[in-house]
């Protein structure tokens, strides 16, 4: 039976470029180990990876197109907020349909706070194993808080301390006092780091019970929340607008000219890291602050909470049309166990899905743990639905809207309008 | 050799181009065809070659119907106007041209070219490309490439019309000379009467898809049997002018003259006469035709005279020295049996 | 000619010329730059003289089997395109079929819409059902399909400027019609073909999404596609390799640009004639 | 026997032209009819339509005419190829095929061969190249006039699209220039000068009636071509907020960043469409001059 | 009228053109400038106009200097080789093109353009195109549209080359009383030398951008100043037969020919006598060149005879009814007086 099976790895990662760690990690550890393991127990099984270099968009389009003909590799790296709508599609089918009862008896499940299985859940059945997770904070550059006669370390509790922090860093010559993110340049980002924290710093998700949020009170406050900073002179509009407006915001960040940045623990690791970073901030440990997202005003944050934060990340699944669905979850949990998941950390510090893995690694990084400790417990994720891109492109559209001086008002009635188009109806939308 | 039976040609537009034609040529006969632009001297030569489809008709040569063969296949030769060379090959290879079809082996076919090109004096541009040689030596290759295959035909399309007026004289008795030593068939195309004259056994003249006339180029010249012919023919235009018969005497242009036999009363003829043969008088003559001397042509050894009568140009041709001064008057006396009268359009007698 | 004003026209119009050199020659200063800068920017810059990046771009796995990749779909999508555009632009110049024109012109239409992105769905299984996925072959045919229609476009006006006698001389002399076109009408038009080449190896050379969704292996992705890898975790362009790997994928192209217009010059016939 | 040129022949004239016809057929029409069906459907990538797309009938079509954005896109696509491909190429592509028309030596080989290298490089490689030089920071144009921080593809996107394409596409309009200038007789020419013409009036008089031909084929290729061009989503995405978001890029945004192919498909053939008008327009213009013969 | 002074032509590529050229034209002369194909004549004709811009010398009109002056400001006009009329324009907008550049007004130019058409037959014309018309109309067409803006001088390339050969001659008769009534300066370009002989008040032959001769028709024909000027004049080609002086006697192929007087011993000379000139004597004669007879060609009125010698090729005119047979053989004897003995090229005297 099982003499020669090929099961085949695919991730928008490649050597040489894009993630390249992760493409070396499966090319130099996952692959060697796990066709080791399998000789040992006696299985021939030969894994190939599949590297991709491209934006998003386009390796979502990839992958769908080879599913929807039934082909594409056995192993496949999704971004969490797919799942949902590549499951309604019928491309993806739960865990324990194709990998059997090994799904159910796997050790890590353990190991992944119920929180962050989430990522992989749609509908409450299992697609996915999540690769990690992060959450989304406040950085502030202490240096400019000090000359801007600002406390510190600072942890705003609401809305108002944020632009009162701003207002008196506008004071400093060439400095751009808050960036959060907006308009459409941004994509995924203007959601991610701006609208959608802010939006639950009102209370409000933007999917809850079956409907999504329309031109309520809570959008509007979010709105005007952009408004009081890009027309207050307190953000860079232009920045806004710039097709390369987010990596320009990295480098003006790291640069010392923007005082406050919403940003994920990416930007931490990946970013501003003194050594491999793309805008690397030799001081950085000295020099950037972190503190939690509040809430509008205490206490007004979802769940009654005073700080908020929006987390996502990357999930693992299975190819429905797998010849070998059984080895592929052999595979796939294989590359999830805990040397696995530390391999790839390749001695990096990330937030891993991996409880036990986290505890190890992230202990000398404050920030991670910050984000591990005090930031995932208040965290919340995105509806993985098909027609969340579109809701999340018309929530950018209005805050670019306001970017470029739309009054509020119209730009959340616009908005609705677009959100009832989308999601089939006013029956679909809340307010 | 070559016979053209019943040949139609009727082009999608409608335009009938050869309107059931007949032609035979003999073997060995150097051939011309002359008429106006748009006659059908093209298409009929075509036809011939096999490149256009008669819409009717039959065409023969050496006695097989090959009406329906390929061109490739009918063991003719043409060159075009624009002698067709092909301009990314070098004369021996566009002189070989013919023999690399007929799949001849590369050293026979270049001794042949060569030998070919040493006969047409070509040898020293063998080399050369088409765009690198002058007028009359393309015409030349074309010649060249055309013998290269030793068809049984020759069809040349206005070989000579491309060349500038010098060249032209010597390449025609250059071709003159070519074709009575190859003695292969020869189909002329031209509407330069002078090349048709001086270069053909005999002489088809054509108009509108029709022959007007076959003849001898002395036959043509000296009594054509139109008055279309007429017109056509002479290296200056035949004085054609209209008069009446009446008591045997014919009234041209305020000229009495003898009138041939058996003309009907009172009909209208045409009164033919070359330039060449009518003389100019000083003094009033009841045979000649009064006019004013309009117009002086100096035609190297001799000149051009035309006068202008109350309402008819006469032209006539003077000996060198006997040339008189514009303005004044003369009589053009049309020279004793060489005038030719036309009734109804075809000649009915000399006088 | 009034001398003066002669003058006057000549100053002038070099000074336009000079003006649009500069307007082209401006954004393609970067490319003569950051290569061969050891800290690139997006500015042109005198170069901090390195060669260190065409080292680091030696190392990616990828990069220069990649150019070799758009060599061949490149290659194979242009000598396809031109065999076969310049036999039925012969055919459709030559022989009169009715409806030719109209044909044409929806071809043409048709060419620029299912390039776009709409059509990926029906090419990709297409290209499935034919197991042309993940070959160089599937890219090629793909390609070609949508260049087609105006390389015939192009290609028939070279051939109706052809003068025929040439052909009928052929004929008389017994070529058969392939002859023909192999003898006569390719070296005729030889300039037109390698126009067409070259502007069809400079459209699939550029060409990014079809190839991405059509091949699996990036062994055998074209230097488009790697160019799209070379950025870093935070989908930032890595402007040192990028810059430099720009350099090595253009120079291709820029040769066979040299090649052809000191071989052929380019030329274009052209005008909607009937 | 057959009457044309070279002795093909209908059928041989099919077997030349089927190669081809097969490759066309096989690649573009038939996956152009495919997209046809799927115009009338909400097919999408993802989510529960891709499983289970439902006719939607002219559903997409009355969608897309009633979408602001569609009109929006129409319209800045129409400015695109008015300015790009009609204004700056085929007038920039026309002035130095006049200009350089009786020109040789090496200014025109140095300024042809700049304008045919913006022609064949790369479209990846130029689009770096273009935003580099528009950069708002550190951008080669800023750096030259003197005006730091101005944002070039923000404040002017159409603008910087426009003149990108111009400088992308001229290449192919000078060519067809200089080839059918030189189809215009000199002596043409010379009898306007003589008869005391200016150069404009050369232009009117001469050249441009007798090059309509060229000008008709090089407007319908170039607006075709520009029409369906994608290069400028590389510099500004279509933004800032959709302000240069011409056709081609409206239809990616919605096929492949909101997956809506159905609705994708729909608006592919709505752009049909408009080249269709513009194709007939063009035609028409030519049979006018056809009535004229030349 | 015209006066040209040192006028010379290199161009980029280095070809000298015209060689400092002189050259006066008369008011109202009818001017040829005749030569072979690349001799500068249309070169020269294109300075005049201001088409060309001289590298060096002058050029006058009129008694101005006109050197620098653009061609619109010289008050000439032109018709080109190929006529240059205005494809989208119809005849009647054709010939009033130039007047409406001098912004005339629009009823003026209409009048006017209706009364040339009127003078060259042409107002049953003035609503079609230029492609619906035949040659010879075209031809009058472009010098309606040269007339009508009443130039000075007048400026032909070729006008009549592109015509078939009947209309040629036609067309030749009518320039010729156009310009007569007209009495305009006329520069006139062609390489056919029974053209410019036939319309021309004076001649100039050019040779490689200079002028050979200039001269009256009579003395271009009769007394042909080089032997380049003597083989590119007369409608059949001159003999020239390369010989000796002995004795006070020509030695030219094969026959003695009393020498005129003062020529050196033992030079080289050519002899030259054309066929027109030539008598054919089927007896040995001591001046005359042997020879067989090897192609006759039909002028019409008479033939042409070649005779081939054992080393020389000699041509001759014989009237009608004299033609001797192919392949016998004939003596070729020069007429007294009329034939031109060159030494170095240059006219020597005549014998
Ligand atoms: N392919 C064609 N289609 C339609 N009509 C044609 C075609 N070829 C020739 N004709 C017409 O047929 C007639 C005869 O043409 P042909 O070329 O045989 O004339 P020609 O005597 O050779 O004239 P020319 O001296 O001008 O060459 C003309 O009226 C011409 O317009
Ligand atoms: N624009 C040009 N550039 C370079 N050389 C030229 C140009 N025009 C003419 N010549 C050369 O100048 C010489 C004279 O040319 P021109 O046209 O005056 O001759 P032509 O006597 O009119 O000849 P033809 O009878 O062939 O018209 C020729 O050698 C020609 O090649
Ligand atoms: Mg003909
Ligand atoms: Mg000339």
């Amino acid at each position: 039976g099982e003499e020669g099976i090929t099961l085949t790895i695919t991730a928008n990662a490649i050597s040489g470029g894009k993630n390249a760690a992760g493409a070396e990690w499966i090319k130099q550890w996952v692959i060697p180990r796990f066709e080791a393991a399998q000789k040992a127990a006696g299985h021939e099984v030969r894994v190939l990876f599949q590297p991709n270099g491209v934006g998003d968009e386009q390796y979502k389009t990839k992958v769908a197109l080879d599913l929807k003909s039934r082909t594409g590799a056995d192993v496949i790296d999704l971004d969490g907020i797919w799942v949902g709508e590549f499951a309604q599609a019928g491309y993806l089918k739960p865990l324990t349909e194709l990998g059997g009862t090994a799904v159910e008896t796997w050790e890590g499940w353990k190991q992944i706070p119920q929180a962050v299985q989430g990522l992989g859940i749609f509908e409450g059945k299992k697609y996915g194993l999540p690769q990690g997770t992060d959450g989304r904070v406040l950085y502030y550059n202490r240096e400019l808080f000090g000359r801007a006669g600002l406390p510190e370390p600072w942890q705003p509790r609401s809305w108002q301390e944020i632009l009162d922090a701003g207002a008196a860093l506008k004071r400093l010559p060439g400095v751009t006092p808050i960036q959060i993110n907006a308009g459409t340049a941004m994509g995924e980002a203007t959601t991610m780091q701006g609208a959608l924290p802010l939006l639950a710093g009102t209370g409000t998700e933007i999917y809850t019970g079956g409907r999504w949020a329309g031109s309520s009170q809570a959008v509007k406050d979010v709105l005007e929340f952009y408004r009081q900073i890009y027309s207050g002179g307190l953000g860079d509009p232009k920045l806004q607008q710039e097709a390369k407006g987010r990596d320009k915001s990295f480098a003006e960040f790291a640069d010392g000219r923007i005082g406050i940045l919403a940003e994920g623990d990416y930007f931490w690791r990946s970013v501003i890291d003194p050594k491999t970073g793309v805008a690397p901030m030799a001081e950085r440990d000295r020099v950037v602050g972190y503190a939690r997202i509040p809430a509008r005003r205490p206490g007004a944050g979802v769940r009654g909470q005073d700080f908020v934060s929006l987390s996502g990340g990357a999930v693992r699944v299975l190819n429905p049309f797998s010849k070998h669905p059984r080895q592929a979850w052999e595979l796939l949990s294989f590359m999830h166990s805990a040397e696995a998941v530390k391999a790839e950390l390749a001695g990096a510090a990330r937030v891993t899905s991996r409880s036990d893995v986290n505890a190890e690694v992230l202990a000398a990084d404050p920030m991670l743990r910050f984000v591990s400790e005090e930031i995932l417990p208040i965290t919340v994720y995105r509806p993985g639905l098909a027609v969340y891109p579109q809701v999340s492109a018309a929530l950018q559209e209005a805050t670019a809207d306001i970017v470029s001086g739309r009054p509020v008002q119209e730009a959340a009635a616009a908005y609705r309008a677009k959100v009832e188009g989308l999601v089939g109806g006013s029956g679909n939308v809340a307010d | 050799m070559i016979s053209v039976h019943g040949l139609t040609k009727v082009f999608p537009g409608g335009v009938r181009a050869l309107d059931s034609l007949d032609l035979d040529i003999g073997e060995g006969e150097f051939f011309a065809l002359l008429g106006p632009s748009g006659c059908g001297k093209t298409t009929l030569l075509r036809s011939i070659a096999g490149l256009e489809t008669p819409t009717s008709g039959r065409i023969g040569i050496g006695g097989t119907d090959v009406t329906a063969l390929a061109p490739g296949r009918r063991d003719v030769a043409m060159v075009f106007q624009d002698y067709a060379l092909f301009p990314h090959m070098d004369v021996a290879a566009n002189i070989a041209y013919p023999l690399r079809i007929k799949k001849t082996p590369r050293a026979r076919r270049e001794a042949r070219a060569a030998e070919v090109a040493d006969r047409l004096s070509l040898t020293g541009l063998l080399g050369r490309r088409p765009g690198q040689l002058s007028g009359g030596q393309q015409q030349r290759v074309a010649l060249a490439r055309a013998i290269a295959c030793r068809p049984r035909v020759f069809l040349f399309d206005e070989p000579l019309s491309n060349l500038d007026a010098r060249l032209r004289l010597e390449a025609r008795t250059f071709l003159k000379r070519l074709q009575d030593e190859l003695g292969v068939t020869t189909v002329f195309v031209t509407h330069d009467q002078g090349e048709a004259l001086a270069l053909a056994h005999r002489i088809a003249v054509m108009d509108a898809g029709r022959i007007a006339q076959i003849g001898t180029p002395a036959e043509i010249f000296h009594r054509p049997a139109t008055t279309f012919v007429a017109s056509f023919i002479g290296s200056t235009p035949m004085n054609l002018l209209p008069g009446t018969v009446g008591d045997g005497v014919l009234h041209v242009a305020g000229a009495a003259l003898p009138a041939p036999g058996d003309l009907p009363e009172g009909e209208p003829i045409v009164y033919g006469v070359r330039p060449e043969y009518t003389d100019l008088s000083a003094t009033r003559r009841e045979d000649g035709f009064p006019g004013e001397v309009a117009v002086l042509e100096n035609l190297g050894t001799a000149s051009l005279v035309t006068l202008q009568g109350p309402d008819h140009l006469v032209q006539a041709v003077v000996g060198e020295g006997h040339e008189p001064a514009v303005g004044t008057a003369a009589w053009a006396v049309p020279r004793r049996g060489r005038a030719l009268v036309y009734h109804d359009g075809r000649l009915a007698g000399q006088a | 000619m009034n001398l003066v004003g002669h003058v006057l026209g000549r100053i002038a119009s070099a000074v336009l010329l000079a003006v649009v050199a500069a307007f082209f020659a401006l954004p393609m200063l970067w490319l003569a730059s950051a290569p061969f800068d050891a800290h690139p920017s997006i500015t042109v810059s005198l170069p901090e003289f390195t060669l260190d990046n065409f080292r680091a771009i030696l190392d990616n796995p990828y990069a220069l089997g990649s150019i070799g990749n758009s060599i061949i779909q490149a290659g194979g999508a242009a000598a396809l395109v031109v065999v076969l555009a310049a036999l039925a632009a012969y055919a459709l110049s030559r022989v009169r079929v009715p409806g030719r024109d109209a044909l044409l012109y929806v071809l043409l239409l048709m060419s620029s819409v299912v390039t776009g992105t709409a059509a990926m769905v029906p090419i990709f299984e297409l290209a499935s059902r034919l197991d042309l996925v993940d070959t160089h072959l599937g890219v090629v045919l793909t390609v070609s399909g949508g260049l087609l229609p105006a390389a015939i476009f192009i290609l028939k006006d070279f051939m109706d400027a052809t003068p025929t006698s040439y052909e009928e001389s052929a004929r008389v002399f017994g070529a058969s019609p392939l002859q023909i076109l192999r003898h006569i009408v390719v070296p005729t038009v030889r300039p037109g073909l390698a126009t067409i080449a070259v502007w069809a190896v400079a459209n699939v050379w550029g060409g990014f999404l079809l190839q991405y969704i059509l091949l699996r292996d990036p062994g055998k992705s074209p230097g488009s596609v790697v160019l799209y890898t070379l950025y870093t975790e935070g989908g930032q362009p890595d402007l040192s390799l990028i810059s430099t790997f720009s350099l090595l994928y253009s120079l291709p192209v820029v040769l066979m640009y040299l090649f052809v217009s000191s071989r052929y010059g380019f030329r274009f016939h052209g005008g909607i004639k009937r | 026997m057959s009457t044309d040129a070279a002795g093909l022949g209908r059928g041989r004239a099919v077997a030349f032209a089927l190669p081809a016809l097969v490759l066309i057929g096989t690649f573009l029409i038939f996956p152009a009819i495919w997209t046809i069906y799927l115009g009338l459907t909400d097919y999408r990538l993802t989510g529960a339509a891709a499983a289970d797309p439902r006719l939607v009938g002219a559903g997409n079509y009355a969608t897309a005419l009633g979408d602001e954005r569609f009109r929006d896109s129409v319209w800045l696509t129409a400015q695109f190829v008015l300015g790009s491909a009609i204004i700056g190429q085929a007038g920039l592509g026309f002035a130095l095929a006049w200009i350089m028309r009786d020109r040789r030596g090496p200014v025109r080989r140095v300024v042809e061969a700049l304008v045919l290298l913006s022609w064949i490089l790369p479209g990846s490689v130029v689009a770096f190249l273009w935003i580099a030089l528009l950069d708002r920071d550190g951008g080669t144009l800023n750096a030259l006039l003197g005006t730091p921080g101005a944002a070039w593809l923000l404040d002017h996107p159409m603008l910087s699209i426009i003149v990108f394409n111009t400088w992308r596409g001229t290449a192919f309009s000078m060519m067809l220039y200089s080839a059918a200038l030189e189809n215009v007789p000199p002596s043409h020419l010379e009898t306007a000068r003589l008869a005391g013409a200016s150069a404009l009036q050369q232009l009117r008089d001469v050249v441009l009636p007798r090059i309509k031909g060229h000008v008709l084929t090089n407007v319908l290729l170039t607006s075709l071509w520009t029409f369906n061009d994608f290069t400028p989503f590389l510099i500004t995405a279509g933004g800032p907020e959709g302000r240069s978001e011409i056709l081609p890029v409206y239809v990616y945004n919605v096929a492949l960043r909101d997956g809506r192919l159905g609705f994708g498909a729909a608006v592919s053939l709505l752009i049909l469409a408009i080249n269709l008008v513009f194709a007939l327009a063009y035609l028409r213009l030519l049979r006018d001059r056809r009535e004229v013969p030349g």
